[in-house]
């Protein structure tokens, strides 16, 4: 019944036909950044708002495109080895920072360098980096301790944003005075930045690819409430609603606006997927049987549905579809709270008090939460729902204080790099958010992400993860619940804003505005 | 008293019926009343609260509340009806025709603007004069009334003045465009008496050089003794008798105003036994009393100095009176005496207890033996508690059985001349006269040896003061108490007290017995009190 | 008058300073730090990084210390270091104070202006169906919540009517200067201060007519009368004014209030003010961010309630300039 | 008490606010009973309009939860966060208000200095910090209600103590020998009860305003089913389902509205000088 009222939204392509448009030069667009970003310079700050803000900014040496092929970035080529250990990158020659200073090899490296101290992401990503040298000023060559499978997918620019090393070497780089003006090497440059009103960049007229960007620059608006945001669209005051910009059930009506643009591409790269961490520490959710009960009682088509008005898909393990060797050929976990019933009859459970914590990200995740609470007390759980905000769920899930605890986490396109660490026995560790919070631990799980990550060519990871991802689904270790896709709606006047994989982050550099 | 008789009526009031809204006691506020005012007279109005005099004044200004109606009447002045005005012709009468001096002049000037403002308003109501003039006039007029430093006055607030300068800018107001008729109501009763001798003169001598019909309203019979060309009685909205002063005076016709004219105290102290001057019930040595108001970081502090050296005995079964007027200290020295408020210094003892070297528990041992009686009837009892439990509370917390302090009570209330049936009844279903006798049977509940009374008859009208004071009287002798009787009164004081001391800013300047203070009043400021008394020239046996 | 001035700015300097200890212990109770926060926003932690930030944040110190270093700070007017926004805090009060203290400030004089000239209207009207009027909608602003009243208007004037800007401080790229950028910024004002204003306006409708028809009893107007005054005046001159005074302490008492409703107004209204700043910070645990605006609002508080009083002072004679 | 209840009934808002508030009390005590089903169970298709179906008059929210189990539900729930905190505020403010202006001096002083503190910082944000760092719980939203509440009561009661500490039949209290605690207890407090009841009506009134509040911003208690949750978890919808937050608004709005009803009533029948107008 429940599906009748799902939309239909439009994800169609619209790249592909803005393609066949001649591109229009000037105009400024107006876009939403939620929450505020601390700050822009990217090597220090990581979070959403800043990727996609700085992702305009600065530039990685590659970029990725919507099925995550890399493409040129800085580096114009690149080349790997047959052992799969060397990685040789020729840099683009002509490139200029912001301030008119050449760019070359040494800011890799001199990147490199500081990534490692000051981003958690880039120092995991790489641990098997043995050494990376500079032959010349637009060669840079990588070489790693071991093969490492997802090693080309790492140079994405929030994952790797090249900074200037003549702004910023022989000083701290986190207390630099430069931050709050960022010098990049991308389509656009930073202007100004009227703390809680907007940020305004501006057109680099020096860019290295000739003729772009076509707009004259971008005003990042900065409105703190969801529904002033979504009026602010609809009162024509911005053109680009990013993805989670407005609550998932204002997306509809929004969506069906007069010459409005929805496209749920541009994630890919990041795949966020959302489960439920669930605490195998405690009494109750350590039995297998119940964790299995929960997959049971809770009804994801109706989150889909309704939370999510059917984007994403509802997760079928571990992985998302969009990640290399997904496989769908696993234990199912259909809607049965008569089976969830069974199964906690059979587990033993006596009516234990058990604490659910939902993402305090706002009203969709308040109703998801919500949602799932009515779907376990109906099978006879008793659930008791924690409020918190943001720094009170992070503290609660790195000290493992919890029971349930909803999250949602990006998986960066290998299983390597996003999916095992949150499955592996070495990623416990106390005081952190994002590895393995649920403290499951099986040896065999731990030896085949082990192998995986390092094993060549495709063919035999392929075999491995299959393997590892049934394994999973049985054992239930968290909750898996939906590939979630987030919807970034435009004004259909905008052209050709999403076309990689990681969408508005580095997209303004193709958008232009039909007149 | 030789007044021009002749004129026909400045005003004219004729059969005026005030109807009082249903839920009131009585149908009319004012039943039937007709007074003629002839310049050049001053007619007092005279009678006790509720009487509806207040009535009769407001009603000339059109100034009546809206919850009483007019019924019938008329009001004729300058040959018009004023009842019958409408609210523009109304303003033109007030202020202009007939002006109004109220009660208490402290509330009846705007507390926010200076006083020569207030006074020019006068003029821009009629809108007569320009600015300049009107200033000039407010001065004419500060200077008519005999205020100091005009000039500076004009530019004073209100809270700036004395009480008496006060009343004689409002009075100036009343006069700025010299009306034909003036009405004042009670116009001296806020004021001390010295201050009261020097209104009358004045009300009295403007009426005079501008031959004003004035309507004076007023309880006081002294007042009227030394201000009033003719009387009229009033008791419950109707004239019981109406004459020349000298008729009524000499020769009352009807029983209320005998009753009320035997009522006011006599100036003659009666002849009082003498007392063993050795048993003495209290005794106070040298109270010293400064009340400090901080001026904050770069102003000396303001100090008033409410009790300075005071020292003074009463013997067993005598009563002391301690007058002066008001700000004279007398207030706080009996609150001292009480313990009530904490002494800087000295000593005050009751037989042979230090009172001021006790505390806390054995403070509370000792109350007892001293007892006050307040001034205020409505604020001395508490509302929400019954009347047993009133005067059965201090004996309880003494540690008497409630149920022995209960009948205690019972009798009580018989020796104060209520009945028994008032133990379970509240306050507010007593009239004022009633609640001091229930202020007494209070302070008798604790078997004390000594009664303070401040101010204890001020509040009441005259005939019920005179039946209060007289069973305070009789309740002393019984008991065998002493007093500290408080008062500004000097009337009051000769009738009760064996010795009395006078009191001024803090200092006791004349401490003596009664008759003999009366008879030879040593320090100036004894004598300017006594002279200050009203009613000592009038024609009536209150002289 | 000064040493009035200078007694309550020293009692003033405890207040605020009490504030800091107490709200310094406060927010440190929270669950969760700044780290915790940043760590999630990373996309990627472990232990390490965790601890990096702690220390980067000084927050590895015993609290005493940390308490110690802030205080010696705010001595000297410095509010610290705003982890988050890698800023000093006085630098990032100082960018969101002026909105603040325009959105307030317009909120109060509409709602004094207004609530005075209602209440005055109720009032010399009492009993009509006027009063009934003023009276009954004066309620209903005052029982309906404030946010409630901004979406409503924003639904209203915005997206039906289309003559209001729904959000922010200015029209952002526009560029305006002058008179044209005056306007502007007044069209971005009005409905986030009429929907403070409302509120208040209603209290001080209230408060005007209750205090109005009390002081129309006192002696002075019954002397006023018997001058032969016209009734405006005297409504105007004396009972207006006198019934003023109780409105002025209350509009002192409400100071709090009025600042606080701001933190609802700026949020739907997108206001870059202080109020915004203050529920940003909390959740960011941004400590001396938190910390810094607390003491900018209670100064401002506290400046305020200086101003009312001495306005009372001034406009009553009686009240001499003693603590 | 037969007088005032003849004062109250002659005020027509008060009756009108008396008759709202037993009627809100009603639905809260007994709407329970009459209506068991739980306003969280979502029982019909999300964004159903109101009067659509019999069975949910009044419509369905985001997740098919039945609008008017949620008002039944929520009154207990906002009813009872007014009255407790409200509570618990006149169990601080009175008799730290009580004890300042009856003692006077450096007790006052010190009492008054930490009441003007606490109206020195601004109450919503104090309020919101308070439940945030608390968690967002039933108890943490009436307990910081209550705490940033309780100083104008204190207040109040202060000033009221100390015009009635002169009161002659207070100090006739003292010469009789009664102890503090009596005469605080017994015969001031009583006496200043009237302002603090018609303050304590108006203060319920606020109480449910300012949860309200707290939870359109997100921190009210998810457990439980209140007005001020309703509303703040309606407001991002409010375009296409104006029904989820416009019934419960209209249900704070009327709440609200009868307290302060009944606060002006109870003004107008405990305050003895409109009784006395006709002087």
């Amino acid at each position: 019944m429940l599906k009748k009222f799902v939309l239909a939204l439009a994800l169609s392509g619209v790249s592909t036909m803005a393609l066949a448009q001649e591109p229009k030069i000037g105009g400024t667009i107006n876009a939403v950044i939620q929450p505020e970003p601390p700050g822009l310079m990217l090597a220090l700050v990581q979070n959403g708002p800043t990727q996609m803000v700085s992702g305009n900014i600065y530039e990685g040496l590659l970029r990725y495109s919507k099925t995550l092929e890399p493409q040129p970035g800085l580096a114009e080529s690149w080349t790997i080895s047959p052992d799969a250990k060397t990685y040789t990158f020729k840099l683009k020659q002509g490139v200029t920072w912001h301030d008119g200073k050449p760019f070359t090899a040494a800011d890799v490296l001199f990147s490199i360098e500081t990534l490692k101290v000051t981003h958690a992401r880039a120092r995991n990503n790489l641990v098997q980096l043995d050494k990376v040298e500079a032959p010349d000023d637009y060669t840079v060559v990588f070489t790693l301790k071991q093969p490492f499978g997802p090693f080309i997918g790492i140079f994405e620019v929030g994952s790797m944003p090249i900074i200037p090393k003549h702004i910023y070497e022989g000083t701290d780089v986190k207390t630099n005075p430069a931050n709050n003006t960022p010098i990049g090497t991308g389509p656009f440059m930073f202007k100004e930045w009227k703390k809680g009103s907007f940020i305004q960049l501006v057109k680099n007229p020096n860019y290295h690819v000739k003729g772009k960007p076509y707009i004259d620059g971008i005003y990042w608006q900065i409105i703190p409430d969801a529904a002033a945001r979504s009026v602010a669209y609809e009162t024509g005051k911005v053109d680009v609603l990013p993805g989670g910009s407005i609550e998932n059930f204002d997306v509809p009506r929004v969506s069906k606006l007069p010459n409005t643009c929805v496209t749920g591409d541009g994630w890919e790269f990041f795949s966020p997927m959302a489960w439920m961490w669930l605490n195998n520490r405690s009494p109750v959710l350590a039995n297998k049987k119940v964790r299995q009960a929960i997959m049971y009682a809770v009804d994801r088509e109706f989150a889909k549905d309704v939370i999510w008005n059917g984007l994403g898909k509802v997760a079928t393990g571990p992985s998302s579809s969009a990640i290399k060797f997904y496989t769908d050929n696993v234990p199912k976990y259909p809607y049965d709270p008569a089976k969830a019933k069974a199964l906690l009859k059979e587990a033993g459970y006596k009516g234990e008090k058990v604490r659910l914590m939902p993402l305090p990200y706002g009203e969709t995740w308040s109703r998801w939460g919500e949602a799932v609470k009515q779907n376990l007390v109906d099978v006879g759980m008793n659930i008791e729902t924690i409020a918190t905000d943001v720094p009170g769920s992070n503290q609660k899930n790195m000290e493992w204080d919890y029971d349930i605890s909803f999250t949602y986490l990006y998986q960066y396109g290998d299983p390597a790099l996003g999916v095992g660490r949150n499955y592996v026995t070495s990623a416990i560790q106390k005081g952190q958010l994002f590895n393995n919070l649920e403290g499951y631990s099986n040896p065999e799980v731990d030896k085949l992400f082990e192998e995986g990550a390092v094993a060549t060519p495709d063919s035999k990871r392929k075999e491995i993860y299959e393997k590892v991802q049934k394994i999973l689904v049985e054992d239930v270790p968290v909750a898996w619940q939906l590939e979630l896709q987030f919807p970034t709606i435009t004004n259909c006047k905008i052209k050709n804003l999403i076309t990689t994989g990681i969408g508005v982050n580095d997209g303004f550099r193709d958008a232009w505005i039909d007149k | 008293m030789t007044q021009v008789l002749s004129k026909s009526p400045a005003v004219s009031i004729k059969n005026l019926k005030i109807a009082l809204p249903k839920s009131a006691e009585r149908p009319y506020a004012v039943d039937g009343v007709s007074i003629d005012l002839i310049p050049g007279e001053i007619v007092c109005v005279v009678g006790e609260s509720g009487s509806g005099k207040s009535m009769c004044a407001h009603a000339l200004m059109g100034l009546l509340p809206d919850t009483v109606k007019t019924e019938t009447g008329e009001v004729l002045f300058e040959g018009q009806n004023l009842l019958k005005l409408d609210e523009s012709g109304w303003r033109n009468v007030r202020g202009r025709g007939i002006a109004m001096v109220f009660q208490e002049p402290m509330t009846a000037l705007n507390p926010l603007m200076r006083i020569g403002e207030q006074m020019m308003e006068m003029f821009e109501a009629h809108d007569l004069l320009t600015p300049k003039e009107r200033r000039a006039k407010a001065l004419n007029l500060a200077k008519e009334v005999g205020l100091p430093d005009p000039e500076r006055i004009i530019r004073a607030y209100p809270h700036q003045l004395s009480g008496g300068q006060r009343q004689r800018a409002m009075i100036a107001m009343a006069l700025a465009l010299e009306p034909s008729v003036l009405v004042a109501d009670e116009p001296t009763t806020a004021l001390d008496v010295t201050t009261q001798a020097q209104i009358l003169k004045l009300i009295r001598n403007l009426q005079r050089s501008r031959n004003m019909a004035v309507m004076f309203i007023t309880h006081d019979f002294g007042v009227v003794a030394d201000i009033a060309d003719r009387v009229v009685v009033l008791r419950h909205g109707k004239i019981v008798e109406e004459g020349s002063i000298d008729a009524v005076f000499k020769n009352p016709q009807h029983d209320y105003t005998k009753a009320l004219l035997a009522a006011v105290p006599s100036m003659h102290p009666p002849v009082r036994a003498p007392l063993d001057e050795n048993a003495k019930a209290v005794e106070v040595i040298g109270l010293d009393k400064t009340y400090v108001t901080s001026g904050g970081w770069f102003k000396p502090d303001r100090r008033v100095q409410a009790a300075n050296e005071v020292t003074f005995s009463i013997m067993q079964g005598e009563t002391v009176g301690l007058v002066g007027e008001s700000g004279s200290g007398k207030s706080s020295v009996a609150r001292l005496v009480m313990r009530l408020i904490e002494a800087d210094r000295g000593t005050v003892r009751i037989g042979d207890v230090d009172l001021t070297a006790l505390e806390g528990k054995a403070l509370r041992e000792q109350r007892h033996r001293i007892q006050m009686i307040f001034q205020d009837p409505f604020a001395s009892l508490n509302p929400r508690r019954r009347v047993g439990n009133i005067i059965s509370d201090g004996p309880i917390a003494r540690g008497v059985a409630p149920k022995v302090a209960m009948d205690r009570a019972r009798e009580l209330l018989g020796m104060v001349g209520l009945d028994a049936g008032a133990l379970d009844r509240y306050p507010h279903e007593f009239s004022g006269g009633q609640r001091q006798r229930l202020g007494i049977a209070r302070a008798l509940a604790m078997d004390p040896e000594i009664i303070v009374a401040d101010e204890a008859v001020s509040a009441l009208d005259v005939s019920v003061q005179a039946q209060v004071l007289k069973l305070l009287e009789d309740l002393k002798a019984r008991l065998g108490l002493s007093m500290l009787f408080i008062t500004h009164d000097l009337r009051v004081a000769a009738q009760i007290c064996d010795r009395i001391a006078v009191m001024q800013r803090g200092v006791i300047v004349e401490l003596k017995p009664t008759a003999q203070l009366f008879a030879a009043p040593e320090h100036p400021y004894t004598r300017e009190l006594l002279g200050a008394v009203p009613g000592q020239s009038s024609p009536s046996q209150a002289a | 008058m000064l040493s009035f001035v200078a007694q309550r700015i020293v009692k003033g300097v405890f207040v605020l300073l009490a504030i800091i200890v107490m709200n310094f212990f406060l927010i440190r109770i929270a669950p969760g730090d700044p780290a915790a926060v940043m760590a999630g926003e990373a996309g990627a932690s472990d232990a390490q990084f965790v601890q990096q930030l702690r220390e980067k944040f000084s927050l590895d110190k015993p609290l005493p210390e940390q308490l110690f270093i802030y205080v010696k700070g705010v001595a000297s007017l410095d509010l610290g270091f705003s982890f988050r926004q890698q800023m000093p805090v006085s630098k990032l009060i100082a960018e969101r104070l002026p909105a603040t203290l325009l959105l307030t400030l317009t909120a109060f004089a509409i709602s004094l202006i207004l609530g005075i000239t209602f209440g005055t209207l109720a009032a010399r009207f009492a009993g009509t169906w006027a009063d009934t009027a003023i009276t009954v909608s004066a309620l209903l602003f005052y029982a309906t919540p404030i946010f409630w009243v901004a979406l409503m208007s924003i639904l209203l004037f915005s997206v039906y009517l289309g003559w209001l800007p729904s959000f922010g401080y200015e029209t952002v790229g526009a560029n305006y200067s002058g008179l044209a950028h005056v306007k502007d910024v007044a069209l971005h004002l009005i409905m986030p201060a009429m929907t403070i204003g409302l509120f208040f306006m209603a209290t001080y409708t209230r408060m005007t007519r209750a205090s109005m028809l009390e002081v129309k009893r006192l002696d002075f107007v019954k002397t006023a009368r018997a001058k032969g005054l016209r009734d405006n005046i005297i409504q105007r001159r004396h009972v207006l004014r006198n019934a003023l005074l109780p409105v002025v302490t209350l509009a002192g008492v409400h100071s709090g209030t009025l600042v606080g409703g701001a933190v609802l107004t700026e949020t739907v209204f997108a206001w870059p003010g202080i109020g915004r700043l203050l529920y940003e910070a909390l959740l960011q645990r941004d400590y001396n961010l938190l910390l810094g605006v607390f003491v900018v609002c209670s100064a401002m508080v506290l400046i305020f309630n200086l101003v009312t009083d001495l306005v009372y002072r001034l406009v009553d004679p009686r009240i001499e300039f003693a603590s | 008490m037969k007088k005032f209840w003849k004062l109250m009934l002659r005020n027509p808002g008060g009756v009108i606010g008396l008759v709202i508030i037993t009627f809100a009390i009603f639905i809260a005590l007994f709407g329970q009973m009459i209506f068991p089903t739980s306003p969280w169970r979502m029982v019909q298709r999300p964004f159903l309009p109101p009067f659509t179906n019999p069975m949910v008059t009044l419509g369905t929210d985001a997740l098919g939860r039945d609008v008017f189990a949620g008002l039944i539900y929520g009154a207990r729930v906002s009813l009872l966060v007014g009255l407790v905190s409200t509570t618990v505020a006149l169990t601080i403010g009175v008799p730290l208000g009580a004890i300042a202006g009856y003692f006077g001096g450096k007790v006052d002083d010190a009492l008054m200095r930490f009441t003007e503190f606490f109206q020195t910082i601004p109450s919503f944000p104090l309020a919101i910090v308070l439940v945030a760092i608390l968690q967002p719980s039933i108890y943490s939203i009436v307990g910081s209600i209550a705490i940033v509440s309780w100083p104008p009561v204190a207040r109040l009661v202060r000033g009221e103590v100390l015009s009635l500490r002169t009161r002659e039949y207070v100090q006739a209290a003292i010469v009789t020998g009664q102890s503090n605690t009596w005469i605080i207890s017994r015969e001031i407090l009583p006496n200043a009860l009237s302002p603090v009841i018609v303050l304590a009506s108006l203060m319920v009134a606020n109480a449910i305003l300012l949860e309200s509040s707290l939870s359109f911003l997100g921190l009210g208690d998810p457990n439980l089913m209140s007005w001020g949750y309703m509303v703040g978890a309606g407001r991002t919808v409010i375009r296409q389902a104006w029904w989820i937050t416009v019934f419960p608004g209209v249900a704070i709005l009327i709440s609200v509205l009868g307290m302060n009803l009944i606060g002006e009533g109870l003004n107008d029948a405990l305050n003895p000088r409109l009784a006395k107008d006709s002087r």
